[in-house]
């Protein structure tokens, strides 16, 4: 007993993650709130796009299941799940069955090396966005083998539009991740590094984020990415595996209940992994605002009262929106759900103002910021922009962000080269 | 990784890859032999992990899997694969071919036993870190990059092959 | 039972010999052309296996500079995916004319 | 361009071939597909996704509307042709009306003129709001058809408000209206102009100079003005071709001659076009209603029709721009109270017969864009 509690709290105070480290404990421990974690950053994610589409499109959303619709994702959770599970007569059943969970599982293991901070990582790998690229790259071949075992025209039209398409951003984000991976090398020490949680130090080292290096360098690159991330994680403009209105639901046209929502958490989950790669290699990770501008035991404290404020804010927002609801008898409880969720994010915010607290959360709170900005930016999209159609995009891909991905990387190569 | 580990992980692997691979040559539908072949690269992957080269086993999944096999797979989608499921799946020479590959395992079976003693049991001191900079510095170090010229001629191997499938793939050009 | 639990190059050179021997078989007796080409592919990654096993001997007598085999393995991927490339073109270009994917009815020098 | 008469858009001698590339591969797209509109089949045969022909299948919302006409008297025929276009439902009634007023050689009073003219405007800007959101929806811009449906809304709780019904109104009587119009009617069309000309810049402003938008609409569906006139098509579709044709310049009805407008052409005849004319329709049905609010003369709103009409023996075809295109009746009279024979001439059955020449060599995306961009009702279609 003794023992295992010595090798629970051998990792305590440790500057490596726990696959690092190689403590066992600690590494399960994190895998589990990883996955739970993004479990609820799924559901969260489900009700925001449906409320700030709602409200982008002049209409209120899930209303009904509790308060605002706050139940709605879960209320759908349990329906896909009691629903029946449907397999085309003529599909190739073991096909049709493993699909789903290669994209899950594409989708799900590339939070191995995402970096929430310095130490809030499962593990640190040498080769780490290799890695993240090459594992959310099999995503794809969940989606081809799905349409192609559901043996129906649409979802055979969406899986060959889908892997032409991913293949081809593939490559632009591909040259963008590079330009950024030469500029690690710009280090004091001189060597680049692969690894998620180097391209942060070396942001740290560097003294600012890598979308403002060698302006505007860094921000084409990172405009490309975030152009082909998008088109990677199949959502709008670029959701032609999907087109509802060409293709029904494209690939996943004849899957139901557990299956499909297996998709859909994988195309949620992608969305945050995509936009964690973006968010570590150009907007600093886990780094808060200026952290070399403004230092200081001042400014550390005034930066660590952010995630408490935030929450506190959300509870308030909670607060209002209860004290608003109607008075009718029939809203009763409603209402003091929200009172209650209210509460809850209240009480979180003043946990989190607890410096300990706060110093600890500092890193994550930053970094889910960050993420949680490029998820709006999605909802945005979905909002705004029209589909592309298929020659288009494949000639947004190739023409316009092939050729400029190199161009940056090429320019960067050079600017590097003149600055060391 | 504590060393209890690696002969447990090495036979999962190794054993992944095996059933694989039989897969790959047995089954009728070529789908599933793509998938199968799929799931023998991913664990060979985990084998180069083992082997300390994160570089190629990144490649391994990039391009091997990421690539080349949604390539297979597309093609597979392109081309009509309900009727040669019920055809014959194997060639009139597969005796032949079997016996060729008997007297291959042979060969390989009298090299490995002879030549045992070669290979000192993995008793040696083997540095265990990531070498991906290794292998950069080999590919493109400014005076210990040995194979900077195979690595241009690597490219233009590319660009022939893109031309190529290219010129053979395209209806009317 | 030291000989298996200990897990040496010797361990990786027979685990890429039975996949090449695996690739083998199915490049002689399979019909389907896209079977060949998935074998070919086996054979290519046993090779490539035997290759980083070699390096990794190499870096223990070597140092870790010793890599090589891992260059190489690299070069084999490259080509395996020119060679994928080139040969699923032959092939759409194949069944477009004989509307078959068999290796045994490509009979004809030229059609 | 190859005469589009003499070609067939699907040789189904080899159906269902999975081959891409090597074969072609035949899609039924619908009955049931969220971007037909309705209950429209679409056999399509393509070469991946390249469209080499497509044939329409229709009948699928039949209802025998024109045999209906056949035992029913005038009078009750009319609230059937609101089922029809229940887009436009005032106009297909405006449509009949006018019809069986001239086999009647009778004529509304100029009250009636002008409030049929204002509903009849107001219904052309509601369809086409239908029509924007619903094409935008189909080109992947889901937000539009919220914004065009908030709009319309406005015009539906007018049309309550003057008959009762938002859909299918039967808002006209044969020699002029049932309805005086209500107190505030002015005034409510009124706001509604100003309400809604800001409203039309919004969409515009989230569609015409959107850079995707530009790419999927134009050069996209292009169809000539001389392909359009073989293949008689009508309404927005044959002016963005760049046929001035419209019938209420050409051959005026109700009062429109009193009304100063424009006929928007276009010039590609590409779904970009057919887009810009129907904006610019909208604004111009605007401008039609600010003039005929402003000038409502008093006096009575029914003409001089006897309670069982008998129109003298004889037929008579009478035309006019519904949104879609050009509406016609062709009514027989026996001399009985019932019609000898009705014809409609919907202009969504007619300008439907251009998808195939408007989709070849096209995507798939396309043939979605182009369904979206002709502006079909199956209920017009069918019947």
């Amino acid at each position: 007993m003794r023992v295992i509690i010595d090798y629970i709290q051998s990792y305590l105070g440790s500057d490596q993650t726990p696959g690092v480290a190689g403590n066992w404990f600690w590494a399960t421990v994190y895998v589990l709130l990883v996955f739970v974690g993004l479990s609820v950053a799924v559901i969260a994610m489900n009700w925001l796009e449906r409320k700030i589409l709602a409200h982008m499109q002049v209409r209120l959303g899930p209303m009904r299941v509790g308060p605002h619709g706050l139940l709605q994702p879960i209320a759908d959770a349990l329906k896909l799940l009691l629903k029946e599970d449907l397999i085309p007569s003529e599909a190739d059943k073991t096909v049709f069955w493993i699909a789903p969970f290669i994209v899950v599982l594409a989708a799900f293991t590339v939070f191995v090396v995402v970096p929430f901070g310095p130490t809030h990582a499962i593990t640190d790998m040498n080769i780490g966005i290799l890695f993240m690229l090459g594992v959310s790259s099999l995503s794809v071949l969940g989606i081809v083998t799905a349409g192609w075992a559901s043996n129906s025209h649409y979802p055979l039209i969406g899986a060959l539009r889908s892997s032409a398409q991913m293949v081809s951003y593939e490559v632009a984000m591909g040259l963008a991740v590079v330009s950024v991976i030469l500029m690690t090398s710009l280090n004091p020490t001189g060597t680049g590094t692969l690894s998620m949680i180097g391209i942060v130090r070396a942001q740290q080292a560097q003294g600012t984020w890598f979308i403002f290096k060698f302006f505007p360098l860094g921000l084409i690159g990172f405009f490309i990415f975030a152009v082909a991330m998008v088109a990677e994680t199949n959502r709008a403009p670029f959701d032609l595996p999907e087109a509802e209105s060409e293709l029904t639901a494209g690939f996943h046209t004849e899957y139901s209940g557990f299956r499909w929502s297996l998709f859909f958490l994988a195309e949620y989950s992608a969305m945050i992994a995509v936009s964690s790669i973006a968010v570590t290699l150009w907007l600093g990770g886990w780094l808060r605002p200026f952290p070399n501008a403004l230092q200081g035991a001042r400014w550390d404290f005034f930066f660590a009262l952010f995630p408490g404020i935030t929450f506190l804010f959300l509870g308030a927002l909670a607060i209002f929106s209860a004290s608003r609801m109607p008075k009718h008898p029939y809203f009763r409880i409603q209402t003091l759900g929200l009172a209650g969720f209210a509460a809850v994010l209240v009480l979180i915010g003043a946990v989190l103002l607890y410096p300990p607290v706060s110093r600890v959360v500092q890193d994550v709170f930053w970094f889910s910021a960050k993420v949680a900005a490029f998820m709006y930016l999605y909802i945005w999209y979905r909002g705004t922009f029209p589909r592309y159609r298929f020659d288009q995009l494949m000639k947004v891909g190739w023409k316009v962000l092939l050729p400029t991905g190199l161009a940056v990387l090429i320019l960067t190569a050079t600017a590097g080269f003149f600055v060391r | 990784m504590a060393p209890v580990a690696t002969p447990f992980f090495f036979y999962l692997l190794a054993a992944t890859m095996i059933i694989g691979g039989v897969l790959v040559i047995t089954r009728k539908n070529a789908v599933h032999s793509a998938l199968a072949l799929i799931t023998a690269l991913l664990a060979q992957a985990g084998i180069y992990l083992m082997l300390y080269a994160p570089f190629v086993a990144g490649v391994q999944i990039i391009l091997y899997a990421g690539g080349i096999m949604v390539l297979f797979l597309f093609v597979i989608m392109l081309i009509s694969i309900e009727r040669t499921e019920k055809e014959r799946q194997f060639n009139k020479q597969w005796l032949v071919g079997i016996a060729t590959a008997g007297a291959l395992g042979g060969l390989f079976i009298a090299v490995y036993t002879k030549g045992k003693s070669l290979f000192p049991e993995g008793r040696l001191s083997y540095p265990e870190s990531g070498n991906t900079q290794g292998v950069a510095d080999l590919l493109y170090g400014q005076h210990t990059g040995t194979y900077m010229f195979s690595f241009e001629i690597a490219s233009l191997l590319l660009l022939v092959a893109i031309i190529g499938a290219v010129v053979m793939a395209k209806k009317r050009i | 039972m030291d000989a298996m639990l200990h897990i040496s190059t010797l361990h990786y050179l027979v685990l890429g010999a039975a996949l090449f021997l695996l690739g083998v078989i199915g490049v002689l007796t399979r019909r389907n052309i896209v079977i060949v080409l998935m074998s070919i592919e086996l054979i290519l990654n046993a090779v490539n296996l035997n290759l980083v096993a070699f390096s990794r001997y190499w870096q223990g007598i070597h140092g870790a500079t010793a890599l090589h085999g891992q260059v190489f393995a690299i070069f084999v991927i490259t080509d395996a995916a020119a060679e994928a490339a080139v040969g699923l073109g032959i092939l759409i270009a194949f069944f477009r004319n004989k509307e078959t994917v068999n290796v045994d009815e490509v009979n004809l020098l030229k059609w | 361009m190859t005469d589009p008469r003499t070609l067939s858009p699907l040789e189904l001698e080899n159906p269902d071939k999975t081959y891409l590339d090597a074969n072609e591969l035949i899609i039924n797209m619908g009955p049931q597909h969220p971007a037909t509109h309705g209950v429209l089949r679409v056999i399509l045969r393509l070469d991946g996704e390249k469209v080499l022909g497509l044939e329409c299948v229709i009948g699928y919302l039949h209802r025998g509307v024109e045999k209906i006409a056949e035992n029913r008297t005038y009078t009750m025929f009319n609230p059937y042709v609101d089922r029809m276009d229940y887009v436009a439902a005032v106009s297909n009634g405006l449509g009949y009306c006018e019809a069986v007023e001239k086999l009647l050689s009778v004529e509304a009073p100029p009250r009636a003129q002008y409030i049929r003219v204002i509903l009849t405007e107001l219904n052309r800007i509601a369809s086409h709001q239908l029509w924007l959101g619903t094409h935008a929806l189909d080109i992947g811009a889901i937000t539009p058809l919220f914004y065009t449906f908030r709009d319309r809304e406005e015009i539906l709780k007018i049309f309550e408000k003057y008959c009762g019904a938002r859909l299918t109104t039967h808002a006209f009587r044969i020699g002029g209206l049932q309805y005086e119009a209500y107190e505030g009617f002015e005034k409510d069309v009124k706001n509604f102009v100003s309400f809604v000309k800001p409203k039309i810049d919004e969409y515009e402003e989230l569609l015409t100079t959107n850079r995707i938008w530009l790419e999927r609409t134009k050069g996209v569906g292009v169809i000539s003005g001389k392909d359009c006139i073989a293949l008689g098509v009508t309404g927005p579709v044959l002016r963005a071709s760049g046929v001035k044709w419209d019938i209420r310049k050409a051959l005026p009805y109700a009062n429109y001659k009193n009304f100063d407008f424009e006929v928007p052409i276009g010039t590609n005849g590409d779904t970009y076009d057919r887009y810009i004319v129907r904006m610019i329709e909208m604004r111009q049905s605007l401008r039609i209603i600010e003039q005929a609010v402003g000038g409502i003369p008093e006096g009575p709103i029914m003409a001089k029709v006897p309670k069982v009409m008998k129109p003298p023996v004889g037929e008579v075809y009478h035309s006019i721009e519904a949104p879609k295109g050009e509406l016609g009746y062709f009514i027989v009279s026996d001399g009985s109270t019932q019609p000898y024979r009705v014809r409609v001439r919907p202009p969504s059955f007619v300008n439907l017969q251009a998808l195939d020449l408007m989709c070849r060599n096209q995507l798939v995306a396309d043939v979605i864009a182009v369904i979206g961009t002709l502006d079909i009702v199956l209920g017009e279609v069918d019947r």
